[in-house]
């Protein structure tokens, strides 16, 4: 078995493979254009002896606009771990299913569709709902989502709490003179 | 890989709809299955869970890296010490600290020490659920004298919050050893016991035997980890192929067996349980007794992990626990990602051998592939 | 008492479809009447007091410490303490920690099934003020707004101990006859259902689940 | 089937024989262990630094001004009090404390009916583990906080004795980082800090490296921040909650760290130096850090501002008693000529009374800001003090100050123990003389900045504690000159006071010098004032008393600096300035605003 | 001087005249603050002469009992004219030094004398003027040698 650089330099004839970056010793991460996504899964798959997925999240760059996927692949043999990224639009985000792959994959389509709104087609029970019930907001992983807000809002906190910042204490009672201005200085 | 279960048709009169959970339908968490039958018989098996979603990986994006390390163990209530551990091992690989080798070892000997209460637990489990309760009381009630040692050693019962990024809270307290071999010993005789009467019971054994077969060619496609793929054949154990801590310093033997049923499973893991208490023995007697425990951390409550990603994984009881990280230079995790077990297990693998089965035999079933639903939404 | 249920009209169980409607009771829950001779209440409570049927759904975090009490080490059962897997036979129910909204739901309906005389126990700090998840978008803050709760027991994880002395506390409470948090949820049943209803979006059972 | 498995099972039979494991009462039977993380305590040293809200990931704890809590310095008068429907014990507030006030008890039982009542203040509330002597606490080798401070580069003390370049090198911009990073941002040092820096704030800028939103945030109270980054009291050091199990954080040195990554000619642009004028005219007596800052902040505001400086060069006390090792004059003069660039004027070499009439300057101002300082020293008051070889410490470092030749010769003593008294005797070490201190009291009693006294022994000056001049006589040689002193016994003051020394007329020695410097203290010197308008100010000893916002009873006067407070150092002195350019506005325009 | 009275008549006289010492210095003193403080100084004088009458009326005791600390700066600093231009420091010293030469003359009164009550007003007498002293020696300390 080569080492995993050589061995993704190798696909990388037929791949768009890039930013390789080697991790540690049994862990490298890579970049794949989203069209190449599936196949080359399917290919390290079978022929290059990464069999096991362990997980396939999502990273929300939401300052880049974009959803990165993560699928973590593992070589037995090799004792090494392959992350690969996938890069997806935030808005309308769409991936194909590879629950044809590996069977627990179509679990975490569901998460991911529950969870970041991604869409994966053909994967089963995808719309149904996974951890929520009648959840009526935007999806709950998205950063733009506020869920301190939320549950204020939702479900409220008990009374009876109140707090002071030291300083802002001290200030009131030790020199109140000094408090109500603007100061002028530095502005 | 997915094969769907053959659909079957409900206005037909010939099926039941029954909902089993989500009370706990094996021993640990909620979830639901939702089994259609033909008699006792199920044909088809949906799985539901969520019931203890919290948003974990929500809420660790807006708490600060030392802040999360209290919240990570409530992600498996039975076995909090491998989600401490782990996340303590992915900030310490971003923030590039060495946690001292002493705090290793206490890692080590806390980790092993989980394991074998987790298993305890779940032998009572896989007890009971054949009808066998006076294994639960006893493993129960022996499994709370580890408690009673993690409650002397980190100060809490069930969520220690012990293993923190950077080494361990503290040393282990005088006499600990001394009370950790005892306890040890009589766990040890407690499981001679078990034998005798769960694994040599002739009701156990015709219960178990062949039921819940798990093929050799789906443990890869399915993604299953742990004893329920050492029970198909597979010598792939964490520990032995990718040596976290101090485990490529302890002496074990890898416990493979072939049948791949309910009881194959329960072998392995009665067989580990033994391998544990010799780990945790050699443990006790060749752990450092001083030097430092906890390596030199930067203020934490502004504590800035830089910008990277990495993946980390351990072997807990259920099979590869993994914590995936992501972080932006920031105070704040960009993302993380739990990888647990039973999401596999408890799902995919559970919708396709339920098929088949008695209604009896589900909860021995579910038992068998041991899976928390709390690692699984989180 | 009778006037007061039928003063307030028939429940509507908008929830369900138009043909389950008639599949399930519109009626309201009535409140309990304590036995007019003192003496016999006080006994009967004596009698409930002491045979505490848990109903074995574990909500929470809080269900793992359920499993000590039960067994041969804090052995709940020498207190009239037993689990019962369903909630037609049980009388006591443990909110074992935070509830998530799906839980919640599942919640609701076991305890409207459950028997009266019944009792709601809290487990752990997150049905007080939301706990470890106060900020969590799947878990609700304060229990009491959806159910009646009976006792509370701070903690995380309350130790099997002071679970047990939560037993005994509710005991003492019930023979006191002050243990009413079933009559406070039918005397307040409108206000504890909307509260309900504003946090379980899909709301599809009946309004109460006899 | 086996006939062994069919009987095995039955061996449970045999477990019926062994002694029950079920314990027999619920709390008693199983105290918590001694490290249980229970219910918190927390003790009377603590300071409500509120660091463990900060860590708090509940958001469970809550900071409450306790009722009956005596007034400390360096205390918020807040303390903990903790929700029980938040908290889940993880301890980290007890490994973040500050004070190590905080832990935990090994109680945990608490059962109520009511779900309000889960509050407590940790420490004041009477709660029934109060007196638990067990449950968690931190241990002595685990830390979540940074105990020891960077460390500064700085002179050795033979290179600084050689020459008067500038002894501490100041941080580098990692080390300045670092040491800023150990900051808790708990803010118990702003009120410490007699202008009320944005200290927490200034600090975390260090941290993110960003100097310019720093130097706006160090004028936004003292326009003197390169001289304060070398030589403030720092009074705010001594409160710094991290100084309770380490060092406190070098808050001087990271003020002197934003201050030195900007270069003056960028003060313009990133502090601005926009001036809308207002119409209006404040004349300020006195060019040091006083009525510099008053004439700073009047100068934002818009007033035409004129100084009035007896001197040849503005900077006060800053320019001729702090000499150049410990401020040099290019670091002050970045403070001044921002300040002047704004359009400040001055008016060099003008005594007030001598050159302008004092009711001049009342009568064409709108108002006046008065900050002479002290600069009259205290004379000894012994016999033969008037021996030509008996020298002034502030004149010696006016002399050194203005390049002069103070002529000290090459054995000095040096009585007292302030500042001066300590650059004065660090200015002769320069100038080559061997140099004995002559203290009335201990090391611990001395006023002047530990770190002084600290560098001036490093650099060689002897230190004679509790020794009193008694008298000075003529020596055999006319340039020299001895001095008689005797012991001192220490006795308590019953007011709490430093201890006073008495004179032990038994224990008597001599030495001969070939010059005494004297630097006991000083007055200041007010005779310009007319005795109509001085009869209408309140005085207390020799200082103004001055009312609120600085002013005086004669209503367009304001009086700060060391003429007016009684800490007598540039920070306050900046301060009254800054306070009083307020007082004058709001004299002015009735208003704060603006 | 024969009976307690005549002593604390004596006494009082005492105080007056010094109450008078420093109002008249505080007429002449060209600075605002030090007429103050000279002001200052002969209210605490008319203070003391209120102490006394009020022994004399039998209102309080003297009590020579307790042990009142002396500081000694008076010993060992020079005389000091009163002058118009008086400055704080001087003015200190003249009230240290005239305290302790009251102090002086009731020890000594006190030693030459018999009757052992009037001993013991002399006594008090002799302490109540060292406290007076110490006043002065304490805000000497605090004053003036605040770097000393």
């Amino acid at each position: 078995m080569a080492n995993p650089i050589e061995l993704l330099q190798r696909f990388g004839k037929n791949f768009a493979i890039s930013e390789i970056h080697e991790q540690k010793a049994d862990l490298t991460f890579f970049k794949v254009p989203k069209e190449q996504a599936v196949r080359l899964l399917r290919e390290l798959r079978d022929d290059a002896g990464y069999t096991h997925l362990a997980f396939l999240t999502n990273i929300d760059w939401i300052e880049k606009g974009i959803f990165t996927l993560t699928y973590m692949l593992h070589n037995y043999d090799a004792r090494h771990s392959l992350g690969m990224h996938v890069d997806l639009e935030r808005d309308n985000a769409e991936m194909q299913s590879i629950h044809g792959l590996w069977a627990q994959a179509a679990t975490y389509q569901r998460e991911l569709r529950e969870m970041y709104g991604i869409r994966f087609p053909g994967s089963p029970r995808l719309d149904e709902d996974f951890c929520l019930e009648g959840w009526d907001q935007i999806p709950p992983m998205r950063k733009e989502f506020d869920t301190a807000a939320f549950s204020l809002e939702r479900f409220y906190s008990r009374e009876g709490r109140g707090t002071e910042d030291p300083r802002e204490h001290m200030k009131g009672l030790l020199y109140p003179t000094h408090t109500d201005e603007p100061s002028s200085g530095g502005q | 890989m997915f094969e769907p279960n053959p659909p079957v048709d409900l206005s037909s009169g010939k099926y039941l709809k029954l909902w089993q959970g989500p009370q706990h339908p094996g021993i640990t968490g909620n979830m639901s299955l939702e089994l259609t039958t033909c008699g006792d018989e199920v044909v088809d098996c949906k799985t539901h869970v969520g019931y203890l979603h919290r948003g974990f990986e929500k809420l660790m994006e807006r708490r600060t890296f030392i802040q999360n390390f209290p919240i990570v163990c409530r992600i498996a209530v039975p076995e909090p010490t491998f989600n401490e551990y782990l996340y303590a091992a992915v900030v310490e690989e971003l923030a590039g600290i060495q946690s001292p080798e002493r705090a290793e070892w206490i890692r080590t000997l806390n980790l092993e020490l989980m394991r074998l209460a987790s298993y305890l637990m779940w032998l009572g489990g896989i007890g009971a659920a054949f009808g066998q309760s006076t294994v639960y009381q006893w493993t129960v009630t022996h499994r709370d004298y580890i408690l009673d040692l993690f409650e002397e050693m980190t100060g809490a019962r069930v969520y220690h919050m012990y293993i923190v990024p950077g080494g361990v809270r503290g040393r282990l307290p005088e006499g600990f050893e001394g009370r950790c071999h005892e306890v040890l010993n009589r766990v040890e005789k407690l499981l001679r016991d078990v034998e005798k009467v769960l694994f040599n019971n002739v009701v156990f054994k015709a219960r178990t035997k062949g039921l819940g077969h798990i093929p050799r060619e789906m443990v890869d496609p399915y993604g299953i980890t742990g004893p329920n793929q050492r029970a198909a054949g597979f010598a792939r154990d964490l520990r032995k192929d990718a040596p976290y801590l101090v485990y490529d310093q302890l002496e074990f033997d890898l416990i493979t067996a072939t049948e791949s049923d309910t009881y194959a499973r329960a072998w392995v893991r009665y067989q580990e349980m033994h391998q544990g208490i010799r780990m945790l023995r050699q443990c006790l007697d060749r752990m450092p007794k001083d030097g430092p425990f906890q390596a030199r951390m930067p203020n934490v409550l502004h504590w800035q992990v830089p910008a990277g990603e990495t993946y980390a994984k351990a072997e807990c009881t259920r099979g590869e626990y993994g914590y995936y990280l992501v972080t932006d230079g920031s105070e704040y995790v960009r993302r993380v990602h739990v990888r647990g077990p039973s999401y596999t297990h408890a799902i995919a693998l559970m919708e396709k051998l339920a098929v088949g089965t008695n209604i009896a035999d589900i909860a021995g079933l579910m038992v068998s592939l041991h899976t928390y639903p709390p690692e699984i939404e989180r | 008492m009778d006037t007061q249920k039928y003063a307030l009209g028939p429940l509507l169980n908008e929830g369900l479809s138009a043909e389950d409607r008639d599949l399930f009771s519109d009626a309201r829950p009535v409140p309990y009447e304590p036995y007019p001779v003192a003496v016999v209440e006080k006994f009967v409570n004596w009698v409930r007091a002491n045979s505490l049927w848990l109903l074995a759904f574990g909500t929470g975090c809080g269900a793992v410490e359920l499993n000590p009490l039960m067994t041969a080490r804090f052995d709940a059962y020498r207190m009239g303490v037993q689990m019962r897997p369903t909630p037609r036979q049980s009388s006591v129910f443990i909110i074992g920690g935070y509830a998530s909204v799906k839980t919640l739901k599942r919640i609701i309906r076991s305890y409207e099934q459950m028997q009266g005389p019944k009792f709601v126990v809290c487990l752990g700090i997150c049905p007080i003020n939301g706990g470890m998840y106060w900020d969590s978008y799947n878990t609700v803050n304060k229990f009491d707004e959806y159910l009646p709760v009976d006792l509370y027991i701070t903690g995380c994880m309350p130790r099997p101990e002071v679970l047990m002395a939560g037993v005994l506390e509710l005991k003492k409470k019930i023979m006191e006859g002050r243990a009413d948090g079933a009559n406070r949820y039918v005397e307040n049943f409108d206000w504890y259902k909307a509260n309900q209803k504003r946090v379980i979006k899909d709301w599809n059972m009946p309004d109460y689940n006899w | 089937m086996s006939l062994k498995d069919l009987i095995s099972p039955f061996y449970v039979w045999q477990r019926a024989f062994e002694k029950p494991y079920t314990q027999k009462r619920p709390i008693e039977d199983r105290p918590g262990a001694p490290r249980y993380r229970g219910f918190h305590m927390n003790s009377e040293d603590c300071i409500g630094c509120g660091t463990c809200e900060t860590i708090c990931q509940n958001h469970a704890i809550d900071m409450v001004p306790v009722e009956g809590l005596e007034q400390r310095s360096g205390d918020s008068g807040l303390r903990p009090r903790f929700d029980y429907g938040r908290c889940c014990w993880c301890a980290l507030c007890v490994d973040i404390c500050t004070t190590r006030s905080l832990r935990m008890s090994n109680h945990y039982a608490w059962i109520t009916e009511d779900p309000d009542a889960f509050h407590f203040t940790a420490g004041t509330d009477a709660m029934p583990w109060n007196q638990n002597s067990l449950g968690y606490r931190r241990d002595d080798d685990y830390h979540l906080l940074v105990h020891e401070r960077i460390d500064m580069q700085a002179l050795g003390a033979e290179e600084s004795v050689a020459g008067f370049d500038e002894v501490m090198k100041g941080y580098t911009e990692e080390q300045a980082v670092l040491e800023a990073d150990r900051c808790v941002e708990c803010g118990i040092c702003v009120a410490t800090c007699p202008a009320h820096m944005a200290i927490p704030d200034y600090i975390r800028a260090v941290r993110q490296r960003d100097y310019e939103a720093g130097l706006r945030l160090l004028y936004e109270t003292n326009p003197f921040s390169s001289t304060c980054g070398r030589i403030c009291t720092h009074r705010c050091e001594t409160v710094c909650v991290m100084g309770y199990q380490g060092d406190p954080i070098a808050i001087r040195w990271l003020k002197r760290a934003i201050v030195d990554r900007v270069p003056a000619e960028r003060y313009r642009e990133i502090l601005g130096d926009e001036v809308v004028e207002n119409g209006r005219k404040v004349g300020v007596i006195g060019a040091g850090p006083g009525g510099m800052s008053a004439a700073y902040y009047l100068r934002r505001q818009g007033y035409a501002v004129t100084v009035y400086e007896s001197q040849a060069r503005a900077g006060g006390m800053l320019r001729y008693g702090v000499p150049s090792y410990r401020l040099p004059d290019d670091q002050l003069d970045k403070d001044l000529e921002y300040i002047r660039s704004l359009g400040v004027e001055v008016k060099f070499n003008t005594h007030i009374g001598r050159d302008v009439p004092f009711r001049q300057l009342i009568e064409d101002y709108d108002a006046l800001f008065l900050a002479v300082g002290l600069n009259q020293p205290s004379a000894l008051r012994i016999q033969g003090e008037e021996h030509p070889r008996v020298l002034s410490g502030l004149q010696v470092l006016d002399d050194v100050a203005s390049g002069r030749d103070p002529g000290v010769g090459s054995k000095v003593a040096v009585i007292g123990g302030g500042n001066v008294a300590m650059d004065a005797a660090r200015v002769s070490r320069r100038l080559g003389a061997d140099v004995t201190v002559l203290y009335r009291r201990r090391i611990e009693d001395m006023p002047a900045d530990p770190e002084e006294i600290h560098e001036s022994q490093a650099e060689g000056c002897k230190l004679v504690q509790q020794a009193i001049p008694v008298e000075i006589k003529n020596a055999a040689s006319t340039s020299q000159v001895t001095i008689v002193w005797g012991e001192a016994e220490m006795i308590a003051d019953d007011k709490g006071g430093r201890p006073r020394p008495v004179l032990q007329e038994d224990r008597m020695h001599e030495e001969t010098y070939d010059c005494i410097i004297a630097a006991i203290g000083q007055g200041g010197q007010l005779d310009f004032i007319p005795a109509e308008y001085r009869d209408r100010i309140e005085f207390k000893w020799n200082k103004f008393v001055p009312g609120e916002y600085q002013q005086t009873g004669l209503p367009k006067l304001f009086v700060g600096g060391d003429i007016a407070n009684s800490r007598a150092d540039a920070i306050s002195a900046i301060e009254d300035g800054h306070h009083a350019a307020r007082g004058i506005h709001r004299f002015l325009t009735g208003t704060l605003d603006g | 001087m024969h009976t307690v009275d005549e002593i604390l008549d004596f006494a009082i006289e005492r105080e007056q005249q010094a109450a008078d010492f420093y109002s008249n210095l505080a007429e002449r003193a060209n600075s605002a603050w030090m007429k103050e403080m000279l002001l200052g100084f002969s209210k605490e004088e008319m203070r003391h002469k209120g102490k006394l009458k009020s022994v004399k009326l039998g209102d309080r005791l003297l009590n020579a009992d307790q042990h009142v600390q002396d500081l000694k700066i008076a010993d060992y600093l020079v005389d000091v004219e009163p002058a118009e231009d008086i400055s704080l420091q001087d003015a200190l010293i003249v009230a240290m030094k005239r305290e302790k030469a009251a102090y002086r003359l009731y020890s000594d009164m006190a030693r030459a004398i018999d009757d052992p009550e009037l001993k013991t007003m002399f006594l008090g007498l002799a302490q109540e003027e060292a406290k007076h002293k110490l006043y002065f020696e304490v805000q000497y300390d605090d004053q003036i040698m605040r770097d000393n």
